[in-house]
């Protein structure tokens, strides 16, 4: 098909996620208030916040794919903190480095940057689907997109796939007892809750639709 | 709908809820942990120096050739941990989070940069899931940097079974006092490495919390406790605990505390202790004499002998109501070490 | 009936009464007070004597031949004050009250008797009305039984305008520590109360709640501050304030107790002051530290040098939520006193 | 008239007053902490158990009216702390200075150690009529005994009146500012509220008007 996810729509996608992160910092917040620390929002918002700024810095203008995605993820890991920080960052980090010097990315290699972006947070975490993290929300959303790119539709049927996915990952949190992070000190007690990692990760995916699926 | 009977209320609404942010002396709530860091600074300028955005506090005196250095971090609200405890013969540097979030890689690297001495590193992380995360990232960063660091992981919470969700409560305290005094003795560091993880599998502990705390950002606690309930097993950060149980008086409740700290450690007749209450920063002294007592009583039924100790607000969660307990098995080493000198804005002997 | 805006509420009623109880770590009410002195026994055993019935704390090397004594008393709910400042250095003997209630006479008899080496005592008595009648009850006692004992009326207070009902707040601590100093230093009678006295003169202080606390014996906070409000110019003893106001934040609040410190000091630029600050109980120490910066920012403005400092809860109301502020001006001869070592289960150096 | 007060009735009043001020513990301790700290039940009902328990000691029956008041005051002394316990020991000191071995006491005597009694709270706290303190309940009471003796009325008639007059003198410290004590740290704010000193004076009068006033 041919057709490509440019560089202005990662930006734009950078972007939207920081909007829907400032929109939804206290509902993140309250989340990880019933099964955390209640500082999810916090972070990410302090995290996107950076983001934006250096969106916003002129003479920052990134040269390419690579290096966009790169500079994102050495924000959020020194800015966000707690647990989401760091695997953040390696999903940035990673998806970074299938990309390099590109201007724009086609379908096909988008989901391999998904994919590995996701092996990122599972090095790093060593955390499992269904163990009641951001995994839980991106993991679908990955397989649609390859399942999606396997059959050469739309980058914008693609990412909708990609998001109905995370938005069902996300839904099943509730009903998970949590095994990694901080909700799983409340082993059973952690049940009945959604996750707010697999929430802020559902909001990632969203935004990436967004920006990703207007393609002329 | 989920309706296990041990499972969370919802998000609490309480008729007391718009004066918990009245309760606090702050400015903006963004503000609050570099506006705290420098009235720190302010206090203790023979003592410390601070370094904003990356945030982290070192020793004046820091870098010293040829010691070990000490390097720890947590989120701020535990105040006097870590910060408190910067200084010579225990941290020679602290990195503070956000509220409850834990630090990132390049505050570690920033005051590793500031102190570090040519003789090596050690890396002090309560594993608590966002800390690990952080800190194994500075260390891989600071490793390519070419420094060379130690990571000692304290987890020494037996609320949890799981060894590997156990968490780090007031091992902390002990592990960075006693490393500290080792470190400035001029020991090496694979001795002071040893040395606190000798600390770590020695100790246990186990809090309980009679109230959640306000955090600054959210303007309200964490989660209400209905009335006459308490939490037993929390962490450090006003979250939930294992399990919600009906109150207790102080006596029974520090026997929960204390029973499975003793097993889990295995502590016989004869043993020798070091015996931490830590309040949790909304409890007052009084009450954690009452705790202490009870405490040395229950060892003391059991031929254990409490030969130090520490009673006061060590390690915090803002302003919860309750406190901790930790257990740490002593030898003459051990004892020696605890008794070197200290002088930190906390504890100074 | 009485409607001045700024009267008092009605005896509140508010939503968490319940679980105000739940939030301590206490056994019966009445054995509060006990309770916890044993549990300070226990830790200090190489420091502290306890005696009860009647109750008091005292050095453990007590008596001292020919220094002079020094006993305070006050209500218990303050600690560390008064108990935690006993040891070397500081005071001989302390006297505990029941909660908020000051000790009897009996209390000072006994532990003068304990701690008295011949060279005559001073009695520490801030200026409360119960406090001082007790006090002056002992000391006629005291007198009639043959000891030499001198009186010193701590009322640093600046809520009160009328100088007769100053209360004593913050600068007990400073008479004691610096009057401590002097009578282990081998000084006369005459020559350290002369020193607890002037320190007096050079001290003032002021405080605000923003929380009432929750006293065993009653089982609620003795009041409730409606939402978004704070109590200006509070004693120790979790009640009201002279003025009720509006919540500031933390700056405006240290403003507003700094401002009146510094004008009835007549503080002016190039003096050398000790600041304290002290959490009333319940406020993390994280906000302390704010507070103090802006005093020391305060202060700076006007070309005040803040060259000693103490933040911490040094004289709390059980679990209140606020501060109390104290300025000392400092002599070369105060400040050497301020630095004499010390060792007190509170301040230790 | 040559009616006589006992020492069994002065033993019994003491004993109406520690079961006075136990069941009005919490109200005085409610009383003082809209204007104090909240102890003045706490302080009496501590200082009245002692009192209560010296009275139960077989061994300690007391020997005449002086010594029985001066053990009262001595009770009070070490027992009830605060403003109260030395104010009050004053109280009993003072009139049992009158008395001495003494085995009952007739009114103009009893009119006198009141007096003596009242002045030796307001010689140690340095307070007068109308500073919202439990003077305001005593000298009232004082003044009608005194009256009362001088008229030659029966002890149970004086006693009403002291009753009587206490009880106006308390409800009056609602109007009135503190100038003395702990309530007048308020100021102005503390108008408007009873003086909890004054509610228990008024019940010491109250259980004396019981005690002495049922004489054959
Ligand atoms: N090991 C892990 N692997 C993947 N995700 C994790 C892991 N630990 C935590 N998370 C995610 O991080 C979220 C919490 O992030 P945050 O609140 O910012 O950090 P912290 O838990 O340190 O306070 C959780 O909801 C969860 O989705
Ligand atoms: N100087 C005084 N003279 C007479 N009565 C006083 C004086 N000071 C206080 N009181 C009385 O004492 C009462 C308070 O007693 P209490 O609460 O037991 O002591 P404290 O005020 O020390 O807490 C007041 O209500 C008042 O009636
Ligand atoms: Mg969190
Ligand atoms: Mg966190
Ligand atoms: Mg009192
Ligand atoms: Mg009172």
């Amino acid at each position: 098909m041919g057709e490509r996810v440019s560089l202005a729509q990662f930006e734009r996608w950078l972007l939207l996620y920081a909007a829907k992160i400032e929109e939804q910092e206290a509902y993140l917040t309250e989340l990880d208030a019933a099964i955390g620390d209640a500082d999810h929002g916090v972070n990410m918002q302090r995290g996107m916040t950076q983001v934006r700024k250096r969106l916003a810095a002129e003479d920052q203008a990134p040269a390419d794919v690579g290096k966009f995605l790169r500079s994102i993820a050495m924000t959020l890991i020194s800015s966000v903190g707690g647990a989401a920080g760091p695997l953040y960052g390696a999903f940035f980090l990673r998806a970074a480095a299938d990309v390099n010097s590109n201007q724009d990315v086609e379908l096909a290699q988008l989901a391999v940057m998904f994919r590995d972006g996701l092996e990122g947070i599972k090095q790093r975490g060593k955390a499992q689907l269904n163990d009641k993290t951001m995994i839980d929300a991106l993991e679908p959303a990955v397989q649609a997109l390859e399942d999606a790119a396997a059959d050469a539709v739309t980058v914008a049927e693609a990412m909708r796939a990609a998001r109905r996915a995370a938005e069902n990952g996300m839904h099943h949190t509730i009903a998970l007892e949590a095994q990694k992070g901080r909700a799983s000190y409340l082993g059973p007690r952690s049940v009945g809750h959604q996750d707010p990692g697999a929430t802020s990760a559902y909001y990632l995916i969203e935004t990436a639709a967004e920006a990703f699926g207007d393609n002329a | 709908m989920h309706t296990d009977a041990n499972a969370l209320d919802p998000v609490a609404t309480c008729g007391c809820l718009i004066t918990h942010m009245s309760r606090k002396l702050i400015n903006e709530p963004e503000d609050v942990v570099s506006e705290s860091l420098e009235g720190l600074a302010l206090a203790f300028p023979d003592l410390l120096r601070i370094h904003y955005a990356p945030h982290f506090v070192c020793r004046a005196d820091a870098p010293i050739r040829n010691k070990v250095v000490l390097v720890s971090g947590s989120g701020s609200g535990h105040e006097p941990l870590n910060t408190g405890y910067v200084g010579r013969g225990m941290l020679d540097a602290a990195c503070p989070g956000g509220i409850f979030t834990s630090p990132t890689p390049d505050q570690y690297l920033a005051a590793l940069n500031a102190v570090y001495g040519g003789a090596g590193a050690i890396f002090f992380i309560k594993n608590f899931a966002g800390g690990v995360l952080n800190m194994s990232m500075a260390l891989d960063m600071a490793r390519d940097e070419g420094y060379e660091v130690m990571s000692v992981l304290i987890n020494d919470d037996v609320a949890m079974d799981d060894p590997e969700k156990r968490r780090g409560l007031g091992a902390t305290v002990l592990a960075e006092k006693l490393a500290g005094a080792a470190a400035e003795q001029g020991r090496s560091l694979a001795e002071v490495t040893v040395i606190a993880q000798q600390v770590i599998a020695e100790s246990r502990s186990m809090g309980a919390a009679l109230s959640s705390c306000t955090v600054p950002t959210i303007g309200r606690p964490i989660y209400q406790l209905p009335n006459g309930q308490m939490e037993l097993g929390v962490g450090m950060h006003g979250e939930r605990g294992r399990q919600r149980l009906a109150y207790t008086d102080a006596d029974q409740l520090t026997d929960l505390l204390a029973a499975p700290v003793v097993e889990d450690l295995d502590l016989n007749a004869g043993d020798e202790v070091l015996a931490v209450v830590s309040g949790l920063g909304g409890t007052p002294q009084q009450e954690l004499y009452i705790v202490f007592r009870r405490l040395y009583r229950f060892l003391e039924a059991r031929g254990i002998k409490v030969t130090r100790r520490l009673v006061g607000n060590y390690i915090t969660s803002l302003d919860a109501a309750g406190c901790a307990i930790t257990l740490l098995r002593l030898t003459p080493e051990l004892t020696a070490l605890w008794d070197a000198p200290v002088c930190t804005p906390t504890l100074r002997w």
